[in-house]
């Protein structure tokens, strides 16, 4: 289609800035463009692609979420605890295990709930995204620590592992599962009435209210959807480690929006796409992993990182028009 | 109240397509509606007349679901409904144009026509193929032929509001309401709405026809209902009344239009361009503007006429300094060349602008009406060097509010709060506040009622009188005529004519206007 | 010096929890310097405390192909995986300070035993206390496993003594301002405790500046743990009472030599090393340096 | 005034949440409502207090300033390394010392400096301000790491500790600087054109544009005073502590926006006060003072933190009109 091709088009920029990203580093290393290490890098950012097109979805609402990371301890810790501990009801004498199929749907649609609240709080209470976010940022990690008293969960179990550290003809799993989300995602944005909502809302909502769409319904499924994401993240990120951290997760929600602007993605809403964000992440993640290979000071690390996350932006902005 | 009498004139229930009874609305202390009855009739252009706040748009709203709170009764052939929100009232069949463009910029054309009421196949994806096709031919039967492929935001005003006609006309309701759908749209494209208009009442479509151009009025409605203040004042036959009526009727006084005659080719020179150019932002080869020069005069009102998309408002805005970076050629005020870089430059220049969309560009709409008319004139009011004086401000806007009779129940409400016509005097308001030598009016006069028309043009004439020079961008011809010294015209971004307003004709204004091949 | 021009081509990695605590900065520069002064490239790499950007790190040090471990883990058991990747990798890790719950995954492990410094300090506190009064136990991070390893140490002692009652338990999350914001508070409610027990120095400190603010710096003992740089300072003034000195020289310098070690062929480890958290007190303060013992 | 009366009436009501949090904490604990307690919340939201204030300039120009927490890091430690090392130059031999205020001054032009950087990235390069300040602050902290290496810098005399420790008159040296900074930044919003182009850029930057208004020099403006007064939160805290630490400020800004929020700011620009603010600021602070007063366990203190802020916000727009 025309729009497609244009909208293509317009995320050239950000490609650009990651494939002038690949070329300098494979001038500088010769240990980045090798298979291991794309394989390497494709799995770091599976995680960061799963949170942030779930935020994606929110942003092009004009919304923002920053409870990703705590949703993500969260629900990780709820897998490991129902596969581990099932629940338990010592006064009834009852006790109920979970397979491992059973723990992550427990703990997806656990995150789904809290993204839930989330909505509520947004659209029934007129609490701004920020705040009802930033409040569940704080209350789903209080959650995290009591849940788990502050230890983490381990021996998950190698079935258990396979999801975040098999892999199936030569890729890893949890890039198999970002790569699901992603093509869902897009189906979603550019092929069904919901993403048509998603985007009319963020571009004008009284629009879209005058429009008849039930935007509170639109933003109920967005705001579920970000944190169900964030509770598959949250699975793989256990899975990987074979144990659930309480402290896992912290600062990820500045990783995704990054991803999601670097992609172009506008905060203001309504503009933007889940393929630009998917650039936005592999942009970070490359950076990352090369700055780690250029054998770059942890400290000037973070000045780099900085630097160039700017300069990412700057160059997308450039191709844009004036004035 | 004697008018009454017609309004509730006996039909038959069957027939009787949509009434208000006793309804009345307020927001937040000020009242929009007082008890207004009216009826709709079916089949019929019923044109609903008023000042500006007179409570037109509040009754649509009202009648099309999108306020759900007021006291009265709506009767919907024949039975009272009351529609839980715009969903409710298209089911019942009752679409509207909203005055206020109401379109998501980043979602195409064909995607903004169908927002809401999406065509998917049977497996729930939506099918771009075929709402594009019908977008197609909805956009056709408007003669307005685009992609429908392309983002609304790349559009012009104009054209969004025909998308915004085309989303009406696809509802494919039994009651349409149009509230000001002509304010941004060429006489063409008027004529194209006119014959659908007329097309849809043969089908027995009831239309709601809301317009401040009587031309337009008399030449389409069949039943008028004029509004005062929130309430019913006048109803009837179009074909039994008279334009000086309606006017009476709507202000309770008669308003006269004057044209002027002087001759000002030996006042002082305030404003002079010499081959202004202006390259297209993007496609550096197109000239948005070629070569423009003409010269406005101490006391001159220059009319500027053209067809929509002629350059008018590009001139206007390379003149205040808008583009910096693709304009070229000289710019002179009282004759000596200014550098005008940015919209600051022109103020201190002495220029003034108006612009297009009073909404997007004139007002802070959340902000209060003195804090918007003394933005551009701060340092007036400041104490000791630093200090803004509330003081000062409000001698400085109640001076404006009553000399431009702002209609508005104190200077510390929003902006937002005003009607149209209300906003517009605030952002003109704001522009006398610097006292500019030269003042730019885009298009002033869009949306508003024939009194503060008047009233915009007779303030018009005394800021001439006392000197200034104004260059009025109008698309409306006995605007243009009626107001004008001198009459610029324009077509493609080329200057087409510089015509002394003493027997020119509208025909002749006309054929400079339009494109020749 | 033929050897050294082997050595070149060899590089160590040193995975450290956070630099985001001097304590920690220590460990990882004195690591990084001794691989230096042993020949080797050294790089650090800063796990925020964060596993699963620990998880990161490993493969990125597996795939640039470093040749040795030394590892400063963000949890005991979060770990594990990371490990016994880089083992299968052929790649060997050498703990350092934190254990890793996994006996044949790290080549050696040089450990601080923060449960029995804790103990450590439980004694001296009781005896400090003469077994009666209130105080008040600053936590590090609630989610970390120091925070309870030195937590319960300090318990297994205290709690025998019914005299000596816990009037407050906060999160101050080793950060030194918080610290002292969260004392203040506590003082308010509490005017008249006879202790304090941070879980580390940085609390320590904060602890402190929230007493003198209060100018009750003189009646509350302040205990630490780490053995940091200003808390040492503090006791010999006579400031804070005691604290827990861990010797991060000893453990990143072991490890590094380890390190040189294995990279030369020795393959034999002593799995634990335990390195002994020794009680500083104003007593035997003029033995001690930060971080480490006098020379 | 009418305006400002109207203005303050619409914040009644997180004056109102303010209050009931007041008057529950003394229901439940007589430590709560005491003169000496007064002080102490006080002087604990004072570095907020001064944050927030700036950032609700920069919000109210539809901005956001990530980087606050780590230019307060930066520029503590820049104080502190001035007094303690001053600037040297082993190579000509040379040493600059500083005085108290010379090395605050110092601090505090570094910090316009860095929101000079933020806002040249905003407005020259076009970069949204979420990630253009999201880039400063991973740079920002990482010149701290560098500057300092990762140690505090300690022991810096009592002289300057007089800054975060000192009272005057029975209230605090940093009340006294919150309240100056309060009272200025009320006076540019409400009295001077600076501030009424800060809320008309908010309100509609192209009418801002259209009326002659220097966009980029306001905003070029707002974020410079945005990070000055990070900065002047970094001395404070810095003083406080009577050391210098590199971690410092590690999620302010996340307490900034809340009270800017809490405080009925719209994030979306043109709305709010700094009234407003430090209303949000003190209900952030009673509600931390307040929980360790009731020794709430730390696991329960963020569920009840989030839950707190959430009702605040949830009762402030329940004043608000509907339609
Ligand atoms: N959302 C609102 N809040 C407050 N007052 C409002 C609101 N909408 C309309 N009003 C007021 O209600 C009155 C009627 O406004 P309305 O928009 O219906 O007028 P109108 O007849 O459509 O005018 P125009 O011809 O300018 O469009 C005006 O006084 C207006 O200020
Ligand atoms: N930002 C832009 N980018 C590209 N083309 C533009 C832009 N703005 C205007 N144009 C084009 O420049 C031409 C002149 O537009 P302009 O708005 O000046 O016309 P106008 O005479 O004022 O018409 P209107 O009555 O619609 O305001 C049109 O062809 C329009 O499509
Ligand atoms: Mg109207
Ligand atoms: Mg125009």
């Amino acid at each position: 289609m025309a729009s497609s091709y244009k909208k293509n088009l317009s995320r050239f920029q950000s490609v650009i800035a990651l494939l002038v990203l690949c070329i300098v580093l494979s001038l500088l290393t010769d240990k980045f463009f090798t298979a291991a290490n794309g394989v390497n890098v494709l799995r770091q950012v599976a995680v960061n692609v799963c949170i942030a097109t779930g935020m994606t979805l929110v942003v092009l609402t004009a919304g923002i979420d920053l409870s990703v990371g705590s949703v993500l301890a969260l629900c990780g810790a709820i897998t490991a605890g129902l596969l581990k501990n099932g629940i338990q009801f010592p006064s009834a004498d009852l006790y109920i295990g979970f397979t491992i199929l059973g723990a992550v749907l427990g703990s997806v649609i656990v995150g789904g709930l809290l993204g839930l609240m989330n909505g509520l709080a947004i659209t029934k209470f007129k609490v701004p995204p920020f705040v009802a976010t930033l409040a569940m940022l704080t209350i789903a990690r209080g959650f995290t620590m009591l849940y788990t008293g502050g230890h983490p969960i381990s021996n998950l179990g190698t079935n258990f592992a396979y999801i975040g550290a098999g892999s199936f003809i030569g890729i890893p799993v949890p890039v198999w599962i970002a790569a699901i989300v992603v093509l869902l995602a897009v189906f979603i944005t550019q092929k069904t009435k919901l993403g048509r909502y998603i985007y009319a809302i963020g571009g004008n909502e009284t629009a879209a209210i005058l429009s008849g769409i039930r935007i509170n319904r639109v933003k109920l499924i967005v705001y579920s959807l970000g944190a169900a994401l964030a509770a598959i993240g949250g699975v793989i990120v256990t899975s990987r480690l074979d144990s659930a951290q309480p402290n896992a997760g912290i600062s990820y929600e500045l990783d995704a929006i990054a991803a999601v602007v670097i992609g172009g993605t506008s905060l203001n809403g309504g503009k933007g796409s889940v393929w630009g964000t998917v650039i936005g992440a592999v942009i970070i993640g490359v950076l990352n992993n090369g700055l780690v290979l250029l054998n770059v000071s942890p400290f000037w690390q973070q000045v780099v990182k900085g630097g160039v996350i700017l300069l990412a932006v700057v160059i997308d902005k450039m191709g844009d028009k004036k004035e | 109240m004697a008018g009454f009498g017609i309004i509730t004139r006996p039909l038959t229930n069957r027939s009787l397509m949509l009434e208000a009874k006793n309804i009345s609305k307020k927001f937040s202390g000020v009242t929009a509606l007082s008890n207004i009855n009216l009826v709709l009739h079916p089949g019929k252009v019923n044109a609903i007349i008023g000042e500006n706040g007179a409570g037109k748009s509040t009754l649509m709203k009202i009648f099309s679901g999108v306020y759900t709170q007021y006291e009265g009764e709506i009767i919907y052939n024949g039975k009272p409904v009351k529609f839980s929100g715009t969903r409710a009232a298209e089911a019942a069949g009752i679409a509207i144009i909203h005055q206020e463009l109401n379109l998501v910029p980043y979602l195409t054309i064909a995607e903004n026509v169908f927002l809401g009421r999406e065509i998917t196949n049977a497996i729930g994806v939506l099918d771009k193929k075929h709402m594009n096709e019908i977008t197609k031919l909805l956009l056709a039967r408007l003669n307005f032929s685009a992609n429908p492929d392309i983002k609304v935001a790349e559009i012009k005003v104009g054209q969004q509001q025909l998308v915004e006609i085309a989303k009406a006309l696809h509802c494919n309701a039994s009651v349409i309401i149009m509230d000001e759908p002509t304010s941004a749209i060429s006489d063409k494209e008027v004529d194209n709405l006119f014959s659908i208009i007329a097309q849809l009442k043969s089908e027995g479509k009831t239309i709601v026809y809301i317009s401040h151009k009587f031309k337009e009025l008399f030449s389409i409605a069949d039943h008028y209902v004029v509004l005062r203040d929130g309430a019913t004042v006048d109803a009837g036959d179009m074909h039994n009344t008279t334009q000086d009526r309606l006017i009476q009727k709507m202000t309770g006084r008669d308003i006269l239009l004057q044209k002027r005659s002087a001759n000002f080719k030996d006042a002082a020179i305030l404003l002079s361009l010499k081959n202004v150019c202006l390259r297209h932002p993007e496609l550096k080869s197109v000239n948005l503007l070629t070569n423009i020069s003409f010269t406005l005069h101490k006391g001159e009102i220059l009319g500027m006429y053209g067809l929509m998309g002629a350059g008018r408002t590009e001139l206007m805005e390379a003149i205040f300094g808008l583009h910096p970076k693709n304009a070229t050629g000289e710019i002179a005020v009282e004759q000596s060349v200014k550098k005008i870089k940015s919209p600051c430059h022109a103020i201190q220049a002495g220029i003034a602008l108006v612009p297009e969309d009073r909404k997007l560009q004139g007002l802070i709409l959340n902000q209060s009406v003195n804090t918007n008319i003394s933005l551009t004139v701060l340092q007036k009011i400041q104490q000791w060097g630093i200090m803004l004086s509330n003081t000062k401000e409000k001698e400085l806007t109640a001076s404006y509010i009553s000399r431009l009779a702002i209609k508005t129940s104190s200077g510390n409400i929003a902006a937002q709060s005003l009607s149209g016509g209300n906003q517009q005097k605030v952002v003109i308001a704001k522009w006398l506040a610097t006292h500019p030598k030269i003042l730019l009016l885009d298009e002033p006069t869009r949306g508003i009622d024939i009194h503060a028309k008047s009233e915009i043009y007779k303030l018009m004439k005394l800021l001439a009188a006392e000197g200034m020079g104004i260059i009025m961008v109008s698309s409306e011809l006995p605007e243009i005529l009626s107001v004008s010294d001198r009459v610029l015209v324009m077509c493609e971004g080329d200057l087409t004519a510089d015509l002394p307003i003493n027997n020119i004709t509208e025909q002749e204004i006309l054929k400079h206007a339009i494109y020749k091949n | 010096k033929s050897k050294t021009a082997a050595n070149k081509k060899h590089t160590i990695a040193v995975v450290v929890s956070t630099l985001n605590n001097p304590w920690f900065v220590f460990l990882a520069e004195t690591a990084a310097a001794k691989a230096r002064t042993l020949g080797y490239e050294a790089k650090i790499f800063d796990s925020q405390n964060n596993t699963a950007l620990e998880s990161d790190h490993f493969e990125n040090i597996i795939v640039s192909g470093f040749d040795a471990i030394l590892f400063n883990s963000t949890d005991a058991n979060g770990s594990v995986a990371n490990v016994l990747k880089a083992k299968a990798a052929g790649v060997p890790v050498f703990c350092m300070d934190r254990e890793v719950n996994s006996l044949d995954g790290p080549t050696a492990q040089i450990l601080s035993d923060s449960y029995s410094g804790a103990v450590a300090i439980g004694k001296y506190f009781t005896q400090q206390l003469h077994k009666k009064g209130t105080y008040v136990e600053l936590l590090g991070l609630v989610g970390d496993n120091n925070t309870w390893a030195r937590s319960n140490g300090f318990h297994s002692v205290v709690d025998n003594y019914p005299g000596l009652k816990m009037v407050a338990q906060q999160s101050a999350e080793f950060d030194r301002n918080k610290a002292m914001e969260v004392m203040e508070s506590i003082l308010q409610a509490h005017p008249d405790v006879n202790a304090v027990f941070c879980g580390n120095d940085g609390m320590a400190s904060g602890a402190y500046q929230a007493l003198v603010s209060v100018g009750k710096a003189d009646k509350i003992k302040v205990f630490g743990f780490d053995g940091a740089e200003d808390v040492i300072t503090s006791i010999g003034e006579n400031k804070i009472a005691a604290t827990g000195m861990q010797f991060p020289k000893v453990m990143a310098e072991t490890a590094a030599q380890f390190a040189d070690e294995y990279i030369k062929g020795k393959r034999d480890f002593p799995k634990k090393i335990p390195v002994a958290v020794e009680l500083v007190t104003s007593k035997n303060i003029t033995d001690y340096i930060a971080y480490g013992k006098k020379q």
